[in-house]
């Protein structure tokens, strides 16, 4: 299973790569494209979503992080692309630590919410800063190149899933992430720091969308704090990884694609029903909570029904956050 | 999984068709607008714009160009209100519909996304309602715009109120945390002290920002003019909280919203007497040669077809569409175009000077508006009766300003 | 003449928090007896809004008469939804919580996305003849506006907020709920219906957010998309006074209509949310479980 | 006595009002298998809460090896040598038996791969390994128990603190448990024991300590405190309430 699972990653990824030699149409190779960056980031938010079991709803906020520090390095600063990129994604992992130190200590609820807030108040920084341009945003020298947005997208897209691979699911540190999720009281009693642990986590599930959100900026030419850092990215992330299935690889890139693709023929041939794609959105999500706790990838795995139920007592009331509340 | 992405791949890269392009005898139009997302309503008035001049076109048998007429065909693109959406919106119209222009996006934010792809492949494209200043600071070759920046018009209202009597001396300038809005404070600000209008107080503010401790501290400077740069809500929010506190200036100044049906339907007779701006109503005095015989005709034209009044935004969309027409006629260029023929009808948008429906349309090929159309006057418009009715300037007044404002609490 | 401005700005700064107040109350006692974080609570502020709105067009009455149907109403609509969420979060999935968020979530992406079909994208505001009234106080060279409808707002939530106090110290059914928050096995055992109860509370939660969508389109205007800014401002507020700790709603509320209002006054009035959100970090950062450590 | 391994020195922990512990005293030393009695609510978890570094006593001191440790984490505590089970036992649910206790292991083999090698043979050693592949969620309350055991193992401690691990089995599980337990107590391992059943406090224990109100009433042989009519009074006193 495992082998054959690299086998196909391996195949996908030799496709993808050839792909641009087998059409010039640039329209086609800009959508791969940004159906890769979606891969990414929807993967990168499971590291601590899935994984770890802390929903971030700030996502958007690492990402707009990144795109603006390119941005403004390569505007202000007159620094080399790859450079400016590198300097996205270290402070996208810097703001991760800043925004982790409070509120990993607390309960997953405080977290979203707190990562809710922090995308607001990264917003707001954009817009009032001098440097960042303000409401009007930066513009970029246009690099207008498919082919090169095109590879670098895959191989970084490729080094943030095979980096998460090995880390998550072949090393100590994937294993630590989800026994803290399970119970982390128990997780401490067996040696581990949960916060420390947590916060590893958070950087590592931000660094990638830092880097994506650079990518994203000069390949786009144009950002401003609506587009990089509004709602969309935070959403889009979560639904996918949702809908694919949380605490999987595998799950949050498959959910990407599927809506990514839905999305673009929605808007493509439907969009005179415009805003049912908010409804569609908002019911996909939810009902794959009700009836797909595992996502798509639990449904083609099997994985859902091999699992035995999950305790012998009604599995009804009691949150452990309320039992964890008393002393 | 693995099938589903084979089938993603097929889905995306059979998607590239061969056009037959050899003997088209039709122009292919490219619309790239936000027909949804956070800017959706104004993305569909454009649309409303673009359609109309297309459907008044095709029924005069289409664009003439040597005496012949060349019918055209729309192809949409749904930008989302997303920048990257638009450019990879622009990127299908170019390379798979291969359109021989394009009409622009709603918001700057889009425009600035889309330009440069147009740019690379020297599609030219007239926006008929961006009208942020950031967009012709860039100097798109290819870029050109019907309404003029905010800049540009948000200065009119300004000095015809310092032309009223008493004239008004102090006044306070406020601005929503937005691109357009921002720019229309500073529009504004910059007015009124080339006017000798003291600006007592200047606050950008975080959009959606509840104003009125800020409106109470001004009430107690006692401004004559209360300027304010946003959007509908925003708008419909400074009128009320005015009003919750009670206090009237000589006159209250906002930008184009105020023509909005919205804005008078939720305020009522609290939104009667307020300022604005805007560069054509209804009711505005013009006279074209192509399609509408003036502004009265194209309202009618358009209330007809949507069942409600056209805006200027609505009336700038279908006036980019004319330029186009106009352009195509001098340049003498017939479907499909080439590279050399997309750049004659840049060429010929750069010199256009022709009188619409919509009023004069030149696009200025220098300076800060480089591109922007700069033909137009701007216009100072205040609610009267429900509807905006154009003060000043004089020769398109229709009504005189009511001024000072009467108080919230002697209105019927 | 700056600190003749301060009576007003207070006054206005817990008037502002007034509103917070029933924007955030609902949303606190959904998380304090059954742990849902409603990323909704927006969209029920803003479907209230509309209801109120459309039942004003056509009864012609003032919107604050209207409050008791809009309340009965979405407190039905929340009673019937809370099983489904209840369903939600009780999967197989551990973490209740977090699979309670990821629902209200696309719940409110689906209210919002209908909103805009039903509503259309344009602003109204609910007409209330409170609106066109103020009253301006002096005394002692100090002076102050008060305007009508936000003391409405202000009395309204004060009013909210007592009734609630009220039902939860000395009704059955607030002893249920109480029972309920505390110990879910304990109250089982107590023979209390935890499933009925928890929709009465669900229902109340939406209720109430529901009723102060109609408070704020008299005070404010309404729009289809205005949910996502009442969302966070409940955040902000429950976050600050503890979640799902009742009793520090209000002041978590007046504290940041404080915060906004002196900003605005006296500070720059760019940076008043920024200020806010600095507010925010310092708190958790000093305090996690909010100004009076009382937090779940 | 051998050499002193865990002291705890007059600790009390005072929860609000409540005095949960109040002023404890005793010792487990090295290789020693030291039960602690008492009724429900009598301050025996608080008082593993503490050990563990899940609670930080009000007064007091804990020392382990000869080394203060009062109030540290029970992640360095984990590191130190002291292990512990829950009484509400909650398995990693989501992750297989395996990779319950392979993440136990990684305390002392860093590399996944060597932690399961590890794991491997806790679970042969403590009898799970046929259940190996399978969710903890799917375990039965015995082999979660022992699951628990498995995991406190994996950490090689010096001292296992074991919290009820024997209430709740029928008979035959319980002796198993049993000799599990005698089974690592041979391997060098000092046991601090909480246990409802009085036989098996009595069967393996060297040491007895009896806790009431969160004060220790008792401590000895476990035949000697059998007989300490405080320690029967406050028995009978539950039974009779």
């Amino acid at each position: 299973m495992r082998r054959s699972r690299a086998l196909w990653a391996g195949i996908t990824a030799v496709v993808f790569a050839v792909i641009p030699l087998l059409t010039r149409d640039t329209f086609a190779l800009r959508v791969v494209t940004e159906a890769m960056m979606w891969i990414g980031l929807a993967v990168a938010w499971d590291v601590l979503g899935g994984y770890t079991g802390y929903l971030n709803f700030g996502h958007g906020a690492f990402f707009g992080l990144g795109a603006y520090t390119t941005a403004v390095l390569m505007m202000r600063g007159h620094w080399p692309f790859a450079l400016a990129l590198a300097a996205g994604g270290v402070l996208a992992g810097a703001a991760a630590v800043v925004a982790g130190l409070p509120t990993l200590r607390l309960k997953g609820a405080y977290f979203a919410i707190a990562t809710w807030a922090l995308a607001r108040a990264v917003q707001q920084l954009a817009l009032v800063l001098e440097f960042t341009g303000g409401p009007d945003g930066m513009r970029l020298p246009p690099f207008l190149n498919p082919q090169f947005f095109y590879y670098l997208m895959w191989a970084l897209v490729s080094v943030i899933f095979v980096v998460l691979w090995i880390l998550l699911e072949h090393s100590a540190f994937g294993l630590k992430l989800q026994a803290i999720r399970e119970d982390e009281e128990g997780a401490m009693a067996l040696g581990l720091k949960p916060t420390t642990i947590k916060i590893q986590a958070f950087v590592l599930s931000t660094v990638p969308a830092g880097i994506l959100g650079g990518v994203y900026a000069y390949w786009i030419t144009f950002i401003d704090p609506a587009s990089v850092l509004g709602d969309l990215v935070t959403d889009q992330s979560v639904v996918m990884a949702v809908f694919g299935g949380l605490g999987t690889l595998v799950g949050p890139a498959v959910g990407a694609v599927l809506i990514y693709a839905f999305k673009t023929f929605f808007w493509a041939y439907l969009s005179e029903y415009q805003v049912l794609y908010l409804i569609i959105l908002g019911t996909v999500i939810a009902l794959s909570v009700v009836f797909l706790p595992d996502g798509l990838i639990g449904l083609l795995t099997g994985r859902g029904r091999a699992e035995a139920p999950r305790s012998p007592e009604p599995a009804d009331e009691n949150p452990p956050e309320l039992r964890e509340a008393a002393p | 999984m693995r099938r589903v992405v084979a089938f993603t791949l097929c889905a995306v890269l059979g998607t590239s068709p061969a056009w037959a392009q050899a003997d088209r005898n039709y122009f292919k139009v490219g619309v790239i607008t936000s027909l949804s997302g956070d800017l959706a309503t104004g993305g569909n008035v454009t649309k409303r714009g673009y359609d109309l001049w297309a459907k008044a076109v095709n029924e005069a048998g289409g664009i003439e160009v040597n005496g012949k007429r060349y019918p055209v065909k729309l192809y949409y693109a749904d930008a989302q209100s997303e920048p990257s959406q638009g450019a990879s919106g622009a990127e299908r119209l170019a390379t798979q519909q291969e359109v021989d222009f394009v009409l622009g996006p709603y918001s700057s934010g889009v425009t600035l996304a889309v330009a440069p792809v147009l740019e690379k492949y020297k599609i030219p494209m007239i926006t008929g309602s961006a009208e942020s200043p950031l967009i012709w600071r860039q100097k798109f070759a290819y870029t050109f715009g019907t309404i003029p920046p905010v800049n540009y018009t948000g200065s009119q209202p300004v000095g015809a109120l310092a032309g009223l009597a008493p004239k008004p001396r102090t006044a306070i300038v406020l601005g929503s945390n937005d691109a357009f809005s921002k720019a229309t404070a500073e529009a504004f600000k910059t007015a009124a002290e080339a006017h000798g209008i003291k600006v007592l107080k200047f606050n950008i503010v975080p959009s959606g920002q509840d104003l009125i401790p800020l409106l109470s501290a001004a009430k107690v400077l006692r401004p004559d003019v209360i300027a304010f740069g946003g959007h509908d809500e925003e708008l419909i929010n400074l009128v009320k909280a005015l009003r919750q506190i009670n206090y009237t200036p000589k006159a209250l100044l906002m930008h184009y919203g105020v023509t909005e049906p919205a804005f008078v339907e939720a305020l009522g007779k609290d939104a009667e007497e307020v300022f604005g701006a805007s560069v054509w109503t209804p009711t505005l005095p013009t006279r074209g040669d192509l399609l509408w015989a003036d502004a009265r005709a194209y309202a009618e034209a358009a209330q007809k077809e949507y069942g409600v009044p056209a805006d200027y935004t609505q009336a700038g969309c279908s006036a980019a569409g004319i330029a186009f027409q106009a352009a195509a006629a001098r340049a003498g260029v017939t479907p499909p175009l080439d590279e050399g023929e997309k750049r004659a009808l840049r060429d010929a948008l750069e010199a256009l000077d022709i009188e619409t429906f919509y009023g004069r349309i030149d696009f200025a090929d220098r300076g800060e508006f480089y591109h922007a159309n700069t033909g137009l006057e701007a216009l100072t418009v205040q609610i009267q009766g429900r509807r905006p009715v154009i003060t000043a300037p004089a020769e398109f007044a229709e009504a005189p300003a009511r001024y000072p404002t009467t108080p919230w609490n002697d209105r019927r | 003449m700056l600190w003749q401005l301060l009576p007003q700005a207070v006054l206005d700064g817990l008037l502002i928090g007034g509103v917070y107040i029933t924007v955030a109350l609902g949303f606190s006692l959904a998380f304090g007896v059954k742990h849902i974080i409603d990323f909704a609570v927006g969209e029920w502020i803003m479907l209230g809004a509309f209801l109120g709105y459309y039942l004003q067009g056509w009864t012609g009455l003032d919107p604050l008469l209207l409050l008791p149907v809009v309340f009965a109403v979405f407190t039905a609509v929340g009673y019937a939804i809370q099983p489904v969420i209840h369903r939600a979060v009780s999967g197989r999935r551990g973490n209740p919580v977090l699979m309670g968020l990821v629902f209200t979530f696309g719940l409110m992406l689906a209210i919002r996305g209908a909103g805009l079909t039903v509503f259309g994208f344009f602003s109204h505001s609910i007409p209330s003849v409170m609106s066109a009234r103020s009253w301006f106080l002096e005394a002692g060279g100090l002076f102050v506006t008060v305007p009508a409808i936000r003391l409405v707002g202000f009395v309204y939530a004060i009013g909210i907020t007592a009734v609630l106090h009220w039902v939860l110290r000395h009704t059955d059914f607030g002893l249920a709920v109480r029972a309920l928050a505390q110990n879910r096995d304990a109250a089982g055992l107590m023979g209390i219906n935890a499933r009925r109860i928890s929709s009465w509370v669900y229902g109340i939660h939406v209720g109430v957010s529901a009723m102060t969508g109609v408070v704020i389109g008299s005070i404010f205007s309404i729009s289809a998309q205005m949910g996502g800014d009442y969302t966070i401002l409940a955040f902000f507020v429950v976050v600050l006074a503890g979640m799902g700790y009742l009793a520090g709603v209000p002041w978590a509320a007046f504290l940041l209509g404080l915060v906004q209002s002196l900003f605005l006054v006296y500070g720059n009035p760019s940076y008043t949310l920024l200020a806010v959100f600095a507010i925010l970090y310092l708190i958790l950062l000093v305090s996690p479980r909010g100004l009076f450590a009382k937090g779940v | 006595m051998s050499r002193e391994l865990l002291a705890v020195d007059q600790v009390s922990m005072i929860f609000g009002g409540l005095r949960a512990l109040d002023d404890v005293s005793f010792s487990v030393g090295s290789g020693e298998i030291v039960g602690l009695i008492g009724p429900n609510g009598a301050g025996k978890t608080t008082l593993f809460n503490v050990v563990s570094g899940y609670c930080r006593p009000s007064r007091g001191r804990v020392r382990f090896d000869g080394k203060d440790v009062t109030g540290q984490r029970p992640f360095h505590l984990a590191r130190l040598g002291i292990a512990r089970t829950f009484q509400i036992v909650k398995p990693f649910a989501g992750l297989t038996v395996l990779e319950n206790v392979t993440v136990a292991c990684l305390l002392h083999h860093p590399r996944r791969r060597h932690a399961r090698q590890k794991a491997w043979e806790i679970l042969e050693f403590t009898g799970l390994a046929e259940r190996a592949g399978r969710p903890a969620s799917g375990l039965t309350l015995a082999g979660r128990k022992r699951l628990e055991i498995a995991k406190a193992l994996s950490l090689n401690p010096r001292l296992l603190l074991l919290d009820e691990v024997v209430a709740g089995l029928n008979p035959t599980e319980a002796d198993r448990t049993i000799e599990l337990i005698l089974n690592i107590h041979r391997s060098g391992v000092s046991i601090l024991i909480v246990e409802h059943i009085m036989r098996v406090i009595m069967n393996i224990s060297d040491r007895v300590a009896v806790l009431n109100y969160g004060a220790k009433i008792a401590e000895g042989p476990p035949q000697q405190v059998a007989q300490d009519p405080g320690v029967i009074e406050a028995y009978l006193g539950e039974a009779a309430a």
